[in-house]
């Protein structure tokens, strides 16, 4: 499908498009809620479409390059389109659609306040996240990095309660840190040892960087990426929990954790090499810190009684396993890493729309007052079911196709440990997922039961709907992203 | 004739000296500011004089000679002002003068028809 | 003709002016000369910075007589660069000034103000196109007095003793700096800086040097409030006018920097500094670096926010100091670079602190609370200028930070690399102290408006500059590489 | 007038001595330099007998050869005092009135007595003036009257109004 | 009536005409020894002062009233810049003086003196402000002779 | 001859200075500082006799003059020291 | 021996200028501090004078039959640095009369002290209000 | 000199403090008399001694005319100016000795001053050729700095023509 336009002008629009939309959000206001709220439907789907109409060329291998002006001599703002970055974008701006309709139904039905400060910043963190995936050098990445880092931070702190700054400045602080400590520092250091920050198939490091000092960078690059969320720079992420519901779902599937580990996709395949990485440079740390971040996160999520933060404990985990998967530098596994970005994004989204939900609906937070909850919401249920199975990796769901790739990639290469922790953490998934499910739809309500409530407003449950099938169609028709991610290596 | 010229300067420099240095010693040694501005008077006056006149003698009619002439006459008007105001701002804080009884009756004042003055009362202090 | 001349109207154009404004007297009127005056400085300093770019250093003999009988001025890359900043602070700053300066100094005294405020303007111009040691002196008291004027004109009875310490500092840093002057004239029969630096390297080993050095040294870090030696700032700044404060923070420091660099690289230019004499390095490194981080902290404690920046000012010194002490071409580029870029982010902050101050009647913390609701434009103008000053990417405190952190890389001093960006992180602590009052706090008084436009212009031209040059920073680091360069290549041009 | 004319010329024979330069720029800008100070006087208002008391100037040269030897007397006077190893001063305050007309004429006395070491004058108003003496000698000496009378004859018949405060 | 300070004011008033003529003296004569503008300047301020501590700062400021000084003080630095103006206007540098007149030494003796004229004014007009405005903020109150 | 004379003065301003640093009045403090300012344009009278150039008794000459009004001004202002001066009232603006 | 001699004057200056300098750091009062400077600065001009003077020579003004003349560059310098120093200690001391006015002291220490106690008020009042929004 | 200065740190007294620093830069100006510098001389009897001697009476009749008895002053002052001294101390150790002509200022740009001025400028007196050709921007700057000294001293503590003043002077309350 293409729009008769160049390649590179469809990029420069996606990257403006949601920006544009920030600003007609801003300009409509308060006043034309309805408006405000077509604006942003309708830049979401714009966006959609001209990241779409980007697949077919991008498939064919081509590499669109778009350069915005030079920011630092030798280092111009740039864009550059391959395989990931379409992945990436194209999750992304698809479930942008879903989530803005899931707001909209969310917002109104909360009545919350500040909703055109939500909505622009959101459509702000849309033009980072689409920035993030077209990033053709690290320092653009990291610029569009940090832009959705600041511009999620008032959607984090949007209740405005004590508690909400508390946390957002948590957020803030470990994502700033993080990034301006650690990453920045290791962008400087490959800028100096290698002279470029061009993300080239095979890296730029090799030849240009001695092992030790490569070893170094990785260490910051891994710790600088917070939003990768491995252990212990995760706290931010329970931590932002207390925003809004579809802020989470931004959060955990559409942009911010997703820019994490794809950050760290990129830094390794792109930046670093595969080849260069086995062969010169001690990655294992990184293999066991990955690791031990699943395993614990998950048994942290298994004590978790509210549903959020349980949520927000799993996403560690399944973060973790791409970086996990990275690790391990198999071909196999790194496809199933690229694949696990998309599954687990279409699953949390559907879990997180649930939460939701059951919140809007039903007013309920904590995990043991869902007790039969599946009768009243079934839809809601059904979906969560869906996604929980993609978080275990059980079939039908998309989460399956990740995780087997990644196994896969693990014995290939010989790494059994890996093979146990997947292992153990899918029993681990399964021990705090299952019971929730079986509690919605087999356990009793509870008798003192005041609240007669039914399905949340419509356009959640659609959006609900929408994301559980999509995870379902990610495991009948896994042939786009496949061929998409064998492009890598 | 220079030498006379000479000798003259010179008796009035030394003479000037001399006097400055007893004016110094006089600073030092009178008991209280009011005894003490007589001291200094005469640094200002046949001390400093002396001295210039020494020195305009030494530099003939010249136009040095004119600006030492000037600078006496400045001093001439200038040093009792000084003095002058010097105490009676002195008296009017209320510094009061060092007086000698023995002193006073030496002099029959009433033989000029006057009277001494009486300062062991506070000066007027209602328009200070 | 008018051409060649440009480099001394640079500065006898606002010298003029202000005897003019004492006799105008109309503060209206003081206030129209005087944006007109700053705004065709401004246009003359890019036009020199054109002409030094494209035909490298300007010389300009002054009475005809030939240096270094005459005083010459002599301008290079960095003192043009330094120009284009204070002239174009002055003009957004005057652009400003108007409604500000009504609300906080006397009506009587208004066009004494802005008489001060051309003088100051004289003084850091003349500072940066001098070409002789004793004639900056001189610019640099013309500056120095202004100033304190202009802080001690501070509603506050603190901005009283303020300026005085500032004084009293400001004159012991002078002192120190004639002091250094009289050394090197000692020893080499001259003033004229180029001709210093020929003569230089041939006594450089000597212990009247050696000493030269220290003192000048001292005296300006004395001037440019490097730590320890800052003390004087932070309430000066605080309780200044605002419109002084926010050119006093974007200009005088700035020029002070420019002095220092203009001693260790042109004058010194010949010898290797850093070699010569021992533990300057170091010990600039090292203070350059606990000033970053004792001021930084302080500056989290802060009630009062132009006291907060104020410290934030002493921390930013220490990394240009941080950069110039690297002595490299890189190093030198990020101390220049950020010479200019936290000219722009500060001048925007304190803008905006000028308007709040103005229409909130204080800024501490408490009267910024809810400011983001009632006075949006101002408070955005805060965020970026904020986000700057973090170093946060597409403004210009990042491309700063890049290019020191850069230059600290290419000494292999990971660890000082890594204090500096730790240190950008104690500014994300006060900095959203602020924003966190301003947008997630309910306003104290609904009746604040935002401020007026005259004010909201210039405050966003700085903040859209500091934006635009973060963005788009090849044209700035083009002039500040090849000032570096041209510093670096040594004395003699 | 003739005081402004007076004072006019006074200054320009100063310029003259000061100068000691013949070259007729020199004399133009002393010229303009006399001319601005006659001005600033007029403005001051000093220009009057008392500021510039040119009536008196011929019989204050008969004056001041007798004042300079008064003065050597006293101070030679003084020294010995001062000299002396017992310092037998005996310090009092006396207070006389002058015969004097004009201020300034009580003027030239007061300073004329502070002028001489061994008295100070310490207070002069309504004519009555109140002296710090040293010694007794130095009393005495001034209550003779003398400096008194030869003061007043300086003072010469001027107005013969005793002026008020300026 | 005789005041208590007569003696002060008979003797500033005799002498003050001299001392401003000796400052234009100064003045004129900083080629030849020592001494310039500045210095007469100061001379010439001590005038001022000389007669404001006699008289009082209320007659002082009727001479010297505070539009004069403040004249004094501007032309001062625009006569001084002036000169250099009209020397680049000239054809020369700023403050080239050597093309204020066609010999250069005419030119540079014009100059001068311009300036140092330009100086004395400058730093009378600074001086007599300063002075006044410190004893301005004295209230005199056992002066006869003052307000 | 003249270094006798310089001597001497030298001599009397160290007496001179005595009585300064002594005081103990403030009035017998400002009686010093005028005599040093005689002194001191005494000095530079000889002096100037003594390296042959005479150029300095300008210099003298304004000693004099300092002399004469640091004088009156100290006589004039040592009595509001320490006291609240009251804001003179006229009429005329300073700035 | 020749060394001490030839440097004694200098030494002397020096130690005049720490004279100067330890009355501005360490004395509290304003007064005395603007004084200490004056101190301070004369004496770095003292030093600048040494340095100009030649041993046999005269004062910089032309006039037949003199040959050496002292160097006369210095003293350009320091007449400028007098006035700068004059322009100082009178804004200085106007300073010092506007302190007065306003804190009824001159004494840096005492006004520290009221200073001090002005930021705490502050900070009690912010934080005061800011627990209660 | 030094018993002058000395003075100056003990007296508490101000009024007499102002007075010694009158002393101080008379003695101050009889140097540079004898070492040449007969301008200067005249600037530091004129400015040092006279007008500033006056302004500082003149502040003290506005303020106060004691020092408070302060507690000693710690060790850092002294430190901080032993430290100093001895740098400049050590720096004397390479000058050349006082007097010396041959020290390299005496052969720099001066001596073109001394050399030419006479015929270049005119003026017999070189320091005059010098502060007001050569070097004539360096005294515009100075007259600069003079005039800002004034109008800073005007802005400062002038008072206007209507009584407002008295507002604008009163110390303002903490929080404005
Ligand atoms: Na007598
Ligand atoms: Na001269």
């Amino acid at each position: 499908m293409s729009l008769g336009m160049s390649l590179e002008t469809t990029m420069l629009l996606a990257l403006a498009t949601p920006l544009a939309g920030s600003v007609g959000i801003a300009l409509v206001g308060n006043r034309q809620a309805n408006l405000r709220e077509a604006v942003t439907l309708l830049t979401a789907v714009t966006l959609f479409a001209l990241v779409a109409s980007l697949f077919p060329a991008i498939m064919d291998g081509a590499r669109p390059t778009l350069t915005l002006g030079e920011m630092l001599p030798g280092l111009p703002i740039q864009f550059t389109l391959e395989p990931l970055g379409m992945t990436f974008a194209g999750v992304a701006s698809f479930l942008w659609i879903v989530n803005s309709l899931y707001s909209i139904g969310y917002m109104r039905a909360n009545k919350e306040m500040n909703q055109t400060r939500f909505y622009v910043c959101f459509a702000i963190a849309l033009a980072s996240t689409i920035g993030v995936a077209f990033a053709g050098n690290m320092l653009t990445l990291f610029i569009c990095y940090e832009v959705l880092t600041i511009c999620t931070y008032p959607l984090v702190a949007h209740a405005g309660t004590d508690l909400a700054k508390r946390n957002a400045r948590i957020y803030l602080g470990i994502l700033l840190t993080t990034s301006i400590g650690l990453q920045l520092l290791a962008i400087l250091g490959t800028w100096v040892y290698a002279g470029t920050l061009d993300f080239r198939d095979g890296g730029i490091m090799a030849g240009a960087v001695e092992g030790p000092v490569a070893a170094i960078l990785l260490f910051l690059y891994m710790y600088g990426i917070g939003k990768a969320a491995i252990m212990p720079v995760h706290r931010w992420l329970p931590a932002a929990m207390v925003a809004p519901t579809p802020v989470s779902a931004l959060l955990h599937a559409v942009a911010v954790v997703k820019a994490g580990v794809f950050t760290v996709l990129k830094v390794v395949v792109y930046l670093f090499g595969i080849d260069y990485l086995t062969e010169w440079v001690n990655s294992d740390w990184l293999f066991y810190v990955a690791g031990f971040t699943i395993l614990a996160a998950s048994t942290i999520a298994l004590r978790q009684n509210n549903l959020k933060r349980m949520l927000a404990y799993s996403t560690v985990s399944q973060l973790s396993y791409v970086v996990m998967a990275t690790a391990i530098l198999a071909p196999l596994s790194i496809v199933g890493a690229a694949l696990h970005i998309v599954a687990h994004a279409f699953g949390k989204i559907t879990l997180f729309f649930a939460a939701g939900s059951i919140y809007t609906a039903a007013h309920k937070t904590e995990i043991n007052q869902l007790d039969g909850i599946g009768r009243r919401m079934p839809w809601t249920m059904g979906a969560f079911a869906i996604g929980a199975l993609s978080m275990i990796g059980i079939p039908p769901t998309a989460g399956f196709i990740s995780k087997w790739y990644i196994l896969n990639g693990a014995m290939d290469a010989g790494h059994m440990a890996a093979v146990a922790v997947i292992i153990i953490s899918a029993l681990l998934n399964a021990g705090y997922f299952l019971p929730i499910v079986y509690a919605a739809f087999f356990k009793k309500p509870s008798a003192d039961k005041a609240d007669d409530h039914g399905e949340a407003p419509w356009p959640m449950v659609v959006a609900l709907t929408v994301t559980a099938a999509g995870t379902i169609l990610l495991f009948l028709f896994p042939e786009v992203f496949i061929d998409l991610a064998q492009q890598l290596i | 004739m220079a030498v006379l010229f000479d000798i003259i300067s010179w008796a009035l420099l030394l003479g000037g000296s001399a006097l400055m240095l007893i004016g110094g010693i006089g600073l030092y040694r009178l008991p209280d500011v009011y005894t003490r501005m007589h001291g200094a008077g005469i640094i200002d006056t046949l001390g400093a004089g002396m001295v210039f006149a020494g020195l305009m003698v030494q530099a003939g009619l010249t136009l040095v000679t004119v600006k030492l002439g000037l600078i006496v006459v400045f001093l001439f008007f200038t040093s009792p002002t000084t003095t002058h105001a010097l105490a009676r701002a002195a008296q009017a804080e209320g510094v009061l003068p060092l007086l000698d009884d023995k002193g006073e009756d030496d002099v029959d004042l009433s033989q000029y028809g006057m009277d001494g003055v009486d300062l062991t009362e506070e000066p007027d202090k209602s328009k200070t | 003709m008018i051409a060649s001349q440009l480099p001394i109207l640079q500065v006898i154009v606002p010298l003029i002016a202000a005897p003019l404004v004492l006799l105008l007297r109309r503060s209206g009127a003081a206030w129209a000369l005087t944006l007109l005056v700053t705004w065709s400085m401004f246009a003359i300093a890019l036009v020199l910075l054109a002409q030094v770019m494209d035909g490298g250093v300007l010389y300009y003999r002054i009475g005809g007589w030939a240096a270094p009988w005459g005083i010459e001025y002599r301008l290079d890359q960095v003192g043009a660069l330094v120009l284009v900043i204070v002239s174009g602070i002055g003009s957004v700053v005057i652009a400003y000034a108007r409604a500000s300066v009504e609300r906080e100094i006397d009506s009587e005294r208004i066009y004494l103000f802005y008489c001060m405020y051309l003088l100051c303007l004289t003084g850091l111009l003349g500072i940066a196109i001098t070409g002789d040691v004793f004639n900056l002196f001189v610019f640099l008291e013309i500056s120095s007095l202004s100033s304190y004027v202009l802080i001690a004109l501070g509603r506050n009875r603190r901005a009283l003793t303020a300026a005085y310490r500032y004084l009293i500092m400001g004159t012991i840093g002078a002192t120190f700096y004639i002091i250094g002057v009289g050394l090197m004239y000692m020893q080499t029969g001259t003033l004229n800086i180029d001709d210093l630096a020929t003569l230089i390297p041939a006594v450089a080993d000597s212990r009247t040097i050696h000493a030269a050095l220290a003192f000048l040294t001292v005296g300006i870090c004395l001037k440019l409030a490097l730590f320890p030696l800052h003390m004087w700032l932070p309430n000066a700044y605080a309780f200044a006018p605002s419109v002084v404060t926010a050119f006093l923070a974007a200009t005088a420091t700035k020029v002070a920097v420019y002095i220092l660099i203009r001693i260790v690289f042109t004058v010194f230019g010949g010898v290797d500094v850093f070699a010569v004499v021992p533990l300057v390095q170091e010990a600039l490194m090292g203070l350059a670096l606990i000033g970053v981080f004792a001021a930084s902290s302080v500056a989290i404690y802060q009630n009062d926010i132009k006291r907060m920046l104020a410290y934030s000012s002493v921390a930013q010194i220490g990394y240009i100091i941080l950069g110039i002490s690297l002595a490299s071409s890189t190093g030198l580029t990020g101390g220049i670079i950020h010479l200019f870029n936290h000219a722009l982010m500060k001048c925007t902050l304190f803008l905006a602190m000028g308007a709040v101050f103005m229409q909130a009647g204080g800024v501490s913390i408490r009267h910024m609370q809810g400011i983001g609701k009632t006075m949006p434009w101002t408070m955005a103008a805060f965020v970026i200028g904020g986000l700057s000053l973090i170093g946060v990417p597409l403004t210009v405190g990042f491309i700063s930070k890049w290019y020191l952190i850069l230059g600290v890389l290419e000494k292999g001093m990971w660890p000082v690399a890594g204090l500096v960006v730790l240190g950008s992180l104690l500014a994300v602590i006060y900095i959203w102290r602020v924003i966190e009052a301003a947008y997630f706090k309910d306003p104290s008084n609904d009746t604040i408006t935002e401020a007026p436009l005259s004010m909201l212009a210039p405050m966003w031209v700085m903040a859209l500059a500091s934006v635009y040059f973060g963005i788009d920073a090849t044209r700035t680091l083009d002039i500040a590489t090849s000032a570096a360069q041209t510093l670096l290549g040594g004395g003699a041009p | 007038m003739l005081h402004t004319i007076s004072l006019g010329s006074t200054l320009f024979a100063l310029w003259l001595l000061l100068s000691g330069y013949l070259e007729m720029w020199l004399l133009a800008l002393g010229l303009g330099s006399t001319a601005l100070m006659v001005i600033i006087a007029n403005r001051m208002d000093v220009i009057d007998h008392e500021g510039h008391p040119v009536h008196m100037t011929w019989r204050l040269t008969m004056y001041l050869p007798w004042l300079a030897w008064e003065l050597v007397k006293s101070n030679i006077d003084i020294a010995r005092v001062i000299l002396h190893p017992k310092l037998p001063i005996q310090p009092m305050v006396i207070k006389i009135k002058g015969s004097q007309v004009t201020e300034l004429g009580y003027v030239t006395y007061a300073n004329s007595i502070t002028l001489t070491p061994g008295t100070v004058t310490l207070a002069l108003e309504n004519g009555e003036m109140e002296i710090h003496a040293l010694t007794t000698a130095s009393a005495e000496g001034l209550l003779t009257g003398e400096m008194d009378a030869r003061v007043h004859i300086v003072e010469g018949a001027a107005d013969g109004t005793v002026k008020g405060a300026g | 009536m005789l005041s208590r300070t007569s003696i002060l004011r008979v003797v500033s008033k005799l002498l003050i005409p001299p001392i401003g003529l000796y400052a234009l003296y100064v003045q004129f004569h900083g080629d030849f020894g020592p001494g310039g503008g500045f210095q007469a300047g100061v001379i010439f301020a001590t005038v001022f002062i000389l007669y404001a501590l006699i008289f009082g700062v209320t007659n002082a400021r009727l001479v010297a009233p505070s539009w004069l000084t403040r004249a004094m003080l501007a032309s001062g630095v625009l006569l001084y810049a002036g000169v250099g103006v009209a020397s680049m206007l000239m054809g020369g540098d700023f403050l080239d003086y050597s093309q204020l007149a066609t010999d250069p030494i005419a030119g540079q003796h014009l100059g001068i003196t311009l300036i140092e004229f330009g100086v004395g004014i400058t730093v009378a007009g600074a001086m007599i402000t300063i002075f006044l405005i410190f004893d301005g903020r004295i209230r005199v109150d056992d002066d006869d002779e003052d307000g | 001859m003249f270094v006798a004379a310089t001597a001497a003065v030298l001599m009397t301003m160290l007496l001179v200075l005595v009585r300064a640093l002594k005081g103990p009045t403030v009035y017998d403090r400002i009686l010093a500082v005028n005599s040093f300012g005689t002194l001191t344009m005494v000095l530079i009278a000889v002096y100037g006799f003594l390296s042959g150039r005479p150029e300095f008794l300008d210099i003298a000459l304004v000693y004099a003059l300092i002399n004469f009004i640091g004088t009156i001004a100290v006589s004039k202002f040592v009595k509001f020291g320490g006291h609240e001066p009251k804001v003179s009232h006229t009429d005329q603006g300073d700035i | 021996m020749e060394l001490i001699t030839g440097l004694f004057n200098y030494w002397v200056v020096v130690f005049l200028m720490m004279i100067g300098f330890y009355m501005v750091i360490s004395h509290h009062n304003l007064v005395k501090k603007i004084v200490g400077l004056n101190i301070f600065q004369v004496s770095v001009f003292v030093f600048y004078i040494s340095m100009s003077k030649i041993k046999g020579a005269t004062a910089p003004i032309l006039a037949d039959g003199i040959e050496v003349y002292s160097n006369p560059l210095p003293h350009v310098l320091i007449l400028t640095a007098i006035v700068v120093g004059v322009a100082t200690t009178a804004l200085g001391l106007a300073l010092t009369v506007r302190i007065k006015d306003a804190f009824g002291s001159i004494e840096d220490d005492e006004i520290e002290a009221m200073e001090i106690e002005e930021c705490v008020a502050e900070d009690v009042d912010a934080n005061g209000k800011e627990a209660s929004p | 000199m030094v018993v002058t200065a000395y003075a100056l740190v003990q007296i508490r007294s101000l009024f007499a403090v102002a007075m010694m620093s009158g002393i101080y830069s008379l003695l101050a100006a009889s140097l540079y008399l004898v070492m040449d510098a007969v301008d200067v001389a005249f600037t530091e009897a004129a400015v040092g001694a006279g007008i500033s001697t006056v302004l500082m009476l003149g502040t003290l009749a506005l303020t106060t005319r004691m020092e408070k008895v302060t507690h000693k002053p710690g060790l850092t002052p002294l430190l901080i100016v032993v430290a100093t001294g001895a740098l400049l101390i050590y720096a004397t150790f390479d000058m050349p000795p006082y007097g010396d002509p041959a020290a390299p200022i005496h052969n720099g740009v001066s001596a073109r001053f001394i050399e030419r001025s006479g015929e270049e400028v005119g003026p017999p007196n070189i320091v005059t050729s010098v502060l007001a050709s050569y070097r004539g921007y360096d005294t515009l700057g100075e007259v600069t700095v003079i005039f800002t000294a004034a109008v800073g001293v005007m802005a400062l503590i002038g008072r206007g023509r209507s009584r407002r003043r008295k507002k604008s002077d009163d110390p303002e309350a903490p929080n404005t």
